[in-house]
């Protein structure tokens, strides 16, 4: 039987929504396993970006940081911030946002920046960093998240990065012209939102994961009817994320990164 | 000196850039972004010097950060980032910092603090843009009121405005401009005519030097003006934005600097783990910036092995191969 | 083709670059300034498709400008300078056109233009500047307000608002973005992989470029990625904003093009000389335009000996000693 | 006798006002006449820029346009509009611009529109390029005129560019922090402007001038009390205008070019 972490499994079933053309504003972690994976695999003609501004670098090492040394390499362009941010929200562009999160609610809004309350914080994360941004901006966010009932929350802490907002028409209402959170990725599946009312349901779990695993390891109700079992990783898969994407193994073995504790 | 006369006044070192420039409760820049083209040894010697009250002014500033904050020199902070990518997911001392209550802080995302830096650097007052609409950034101002009637801190976090150029409903933020009293950056090439040139990514350096007041720049070397001047498209700022010029070279580390040598894992994460507790962090003031007589006992510190490790293929830009783990 | 096959599908020649991208009616920008790097291919291309009613939205072009309005193609101008430096302290066919009211024109500054593209290039629907205060620019409105209510026409000239973030009276002028259907531009350099590569002055092209839904690129050359992405701190535009790509070698002249050739003095003196009456304007256009069957003819026409006279010198730039009178 | 032209005496009695550290906005013609002798000979660490974005250029030749090549040759950097524009009005920096006009009013206000009416104009000229905007940022404007009563007028027919507005305080009224109209630097003479009101009085008067000559090609009254007369160029600054600043001769023996008729 295949041997897979769960940061490769993760990767795989998020590159999967990449395609050709695509804009796809990576971050460090899994997300820009991810990225490269999709360009690699599944979509050779998307672009890899960061907000740092390096534009389609050429990747040969994996960064472990946006402004690592390796997403300057080899790219098309070394910009800065104002251009990374202006391309994420260009019209004529379709691009694709990876982010994280230490906490997401129903509608796919993210808090990175606290929990408790904001000024006498219990625990303070990064904060937005360039997440609200691209959250605005971008054409749908992918939202990588370890699946536990206390980071799928009825409520956020903070709300940092809009995703659907208040669900239904809220997110255009506020005057953003589009976007929206695509998808979630987590260590037990991937979730999705229904198309009227922005609500999260569950579109695939993982091989070896029951559903109710994830019922209970969601904070709030979760519509599971349309659930089906994701395709484990495939050997060329593996092969192309281990040797070509995380040679060095950073992040393949690794287990996902969230915000601290 | 006598090599440079164009930037003879301009030429000055760490010390004298820091005691002339850098003064109690100013507001501060800092450039680069996380591990990469911090002016460490600018901030080092601040810490040293032991400058107060600092109201710092970031997009996503990683270490020069996280020691200015942990050092205690930080009283005030906007900033929309404080992490250093896979090596500190959050930067240690400026969590505690803020959980602590010691610092007065304030949320911004990096998109708008590059905006406002933008807007300084246009001498405009405030700049538009749709971020911030639905987040709860626009929610929390973290100053009191009795803060913002003090210099060089906005009236208010943001304004929000209907577009008078539409008849639909179409609402924007309006954020202020800063304009820092001081920027500091760490560059590859200082020319010796005062021009200049980062290689790699420059985040919102130039942004950042052209809103301050005053700009200290730390360079890798000074290379001659018939160098720089031969492909000036590739320069980054012309001299009369720059107040001080200090070569030191590795000047960024433990951060990265592109072309020249990648960021040092060791460090980062020995700096992480000693950041976690309050004596250990002291210890690690004491060992790596109290306890250092000059940059070069800084570097015979870290020693020769890892200098050699961390040095960047010059055509690659980063060191090949380098643990990083 | 088959050596370009990343940009195989946006390589094309110019006549069906302007028949995709050109559209009668079309809000047209144009990269370039008086006498330097104006896409003269392209636009004699236009002249030649014989488009019609075209919104020009310049900051200081020049001789792409003034063909284009002396050939009809041009409708609605909205411009800062219509002039090609000696050569033309006002474009004369720019200046005929207004004092015989034949277009439709509103009269901006450079940096009101410039910041309109940037503008447009951020997807901000407006941006402050105190340039403006005090000047007619902001007391007449060229456009009367049936115009107001079309397509890519902004709703008003400008706005004017006090700076919400100062207590006493701050006013501010706010300028609408720009968002043309289309800009065209000339570069030194597009890579095999759709990287845009420009020397020497970069005016607003690069603002131009981001705020338009459509691109034009003529180039010099067009070189391997390998070349390209050596330095990428060079490069101006990345591929994912280039809709087409034209090798026009000396696709800038009569105007200039840093580090290939220098503008043809003798060509712009002609020019206006020609342009100063209606009947030898047609036979400008006939001889020069209208008559040429192929980038190749015109060139032919232009002669070698005029070709090997404005060669730049690579490293200098331009063409040292030329006589420019 | 020492035989020079308008140009050159023009260009030596602005290139006087520029001091060392001056940050020199110039243009076409006689500006960059100007701008080239004060460096060469009265400002050494006087810096010259254009709006197009060229940074302190070599100039070992003259350029024909505010984009010409040699503009871009052996700058310090190449930069665009928007940079440049915002360096004419930075507070850290004294920058000093040479603009020419089509009629200048008694408070240094410019027209470089047209004559006539603004929609049916009788003559069109380029319009505002960059006059409108450095007129409101820099620190000082010095015109360059060609002295005529028509160009000397009561009231411009269109006010592009600027410059004391009202006079008095109406300038900083409108909201511009700093700047106005430093000087006119005219074929006759030199113009400056009272501190008080902000009315323009003749300051110099060149070598074989009258003032009476200067009055009557003045459209509107003028105080002459203050005027004296202008030291003739000597030799050795000729020799730099003629041999270094200008060697192709393009423009020291040229007439003023004025916006045409």
């Amino acid at each position: 039987m295949i041997q897979y972490s769960d940061n490769e499994m993760m990767a795989l079933a998020a590159g999967r929504f990449i395609k050709d053309g695509d804009i796809v504003f990576a971050g460090t972690g899994v997300s820009i396993l991810a990225a490269t994976a999709a360009k690699r695999i599944f979509a050779p003609k998307a672009v890899i970006f960061f907000e740092t501004g390096g534009i389609d670098p050429s990747l040969d090492e994996i960064p472990m940081a946006v402004a690592d040394l390796r997403a300057m390499a080899g790219t098309s362009l070394n910009s800065g911030l104002i251009e990374a941010f202006s391309i994420v929200g260009h019209r004529k562009l379709h691009t694709v946002a990876f982010l994280g999160a230490a906490q997401i609610d129903r509608y796919g809004n993210l808090n990175t920046t606290c929990i408790g309350d904001y000024f006498k914080p219990r625990t303070r994360f990064s904060g937005s960093g360039g997440a609200c941004d691209v959250a605005t901006f971008a054409s749908g966010v992918i939202t990588f998240m370890q699946h536990e009932k206390r980071r799928f929350v009825e409520k956020l802490d903070y709300l940092t990065s809009v995703g659907w907002y208040k669900g239904g028409n809220s997110r255009k209402e506020l005057g953003l012209r589009r976007g929206g959170a695509l998808a979630v990725v987590t260590n037990l599946g991937v979730l999705r939102f229904h198309e009227e009312t922005k609500e999260m349901y569950l579109a695939e779990y993982f091989p070896g994961v029951t559903i109710g695993k994830i019922v209970e390891s969601t904070g709030f109700p979760i519509d599971t009817s349309m659930a089906v079992e994701a395709d484990a990783p495939t050997p060329g898969e593996l092969q192309i994320l281990r040797e070509e994407v995380d040679p060095q193994r950073l992040i393949c073995q690794a287990v996902l990164a969230a915000p601290q504790k | 000196m006598n090599r440079y006369p164009e930037i003879a006044d301009r030429l000055m070192g760490l010390d004298e850039a820091v005691s002339r420039f850098v003064k109690d409760g100013c507001q501060l820049a800092i450039g680069g972004f996380t591990i990469t083209r911090n002016p460490m040894a600018v901030a080092y010697e601040i810490v040293r010097q032991r400058v107060k009250d600092i109201h710092l002014v970031c997009h996503s500033n990683g270490q020069a950060l996280d020691v200015l904050v942990g050092a205690g020199c930080v009283r005030r902070l906007e900033i929309a980032y404080g992490g250093n990518g896979r090596y500190a997911p959050t930067c240690v001392r400026f969590k505690k910092a803020v959980q602590r209550s010691e610092i007065e802080f304030e949320d911004y995302s990096n998109y708008q603090m590059s905006l406002r830096f933008l807007a300084g650097a246009l001498s405009i007052p405030f700049i538009p843009t749709k971020s911030g609409l639905g987040s709860d950034l626009m929610n929390y101002e973290g100053f009191p009121p009795d803060i913002r009637r003090e210099k060089k801190v906005a009236s208010k976090k943001y304004a929000k405005m209907q577009n008078p150029f539409s008849e639909q409903r179409d609402e924007v933020v309006l954020l202020p401009a800063l304009t820092p009293d001081v920027t500091i950056l760490h560059a590859q090439f200082v020319g010796d005519d005062g021009t200049v040139r980062m290689k790699g990514l420059t985040f919102a350096d130039i942004e950042q030097a052209k809103a301050a007041d005053a700009v200290i720049v730390t360079c890798e070397d000074i290379v001659p003006r018939s160098f720089i001047r031969t492909d000036p498209d590739q320069n980054s700022l012309p001299p009369f934005f720059v107040d001080a010029i200090v070569k030191v070279p590795y000047g960024a580390h433990p951060t990265a600097c592109y072309g020249f040598y990648d960021y040092d894992p060791k460090h980062l994460n020995l700096y992480r783990k000693m950041a976690e507790d309050d004596a250990l962090f002291r210890e690690y003031l004491d060992e790596w910036v109290y306890g250092v007589s000059s940059w070069e006992d800084y570097l015979t510190k870290v020693g020769m092995e890892m200098i050699l490790k961390i040095k960047a293929n010059p055509v690659i830009g980063y060191a090949p191969g380098l643990d990083r783990k």
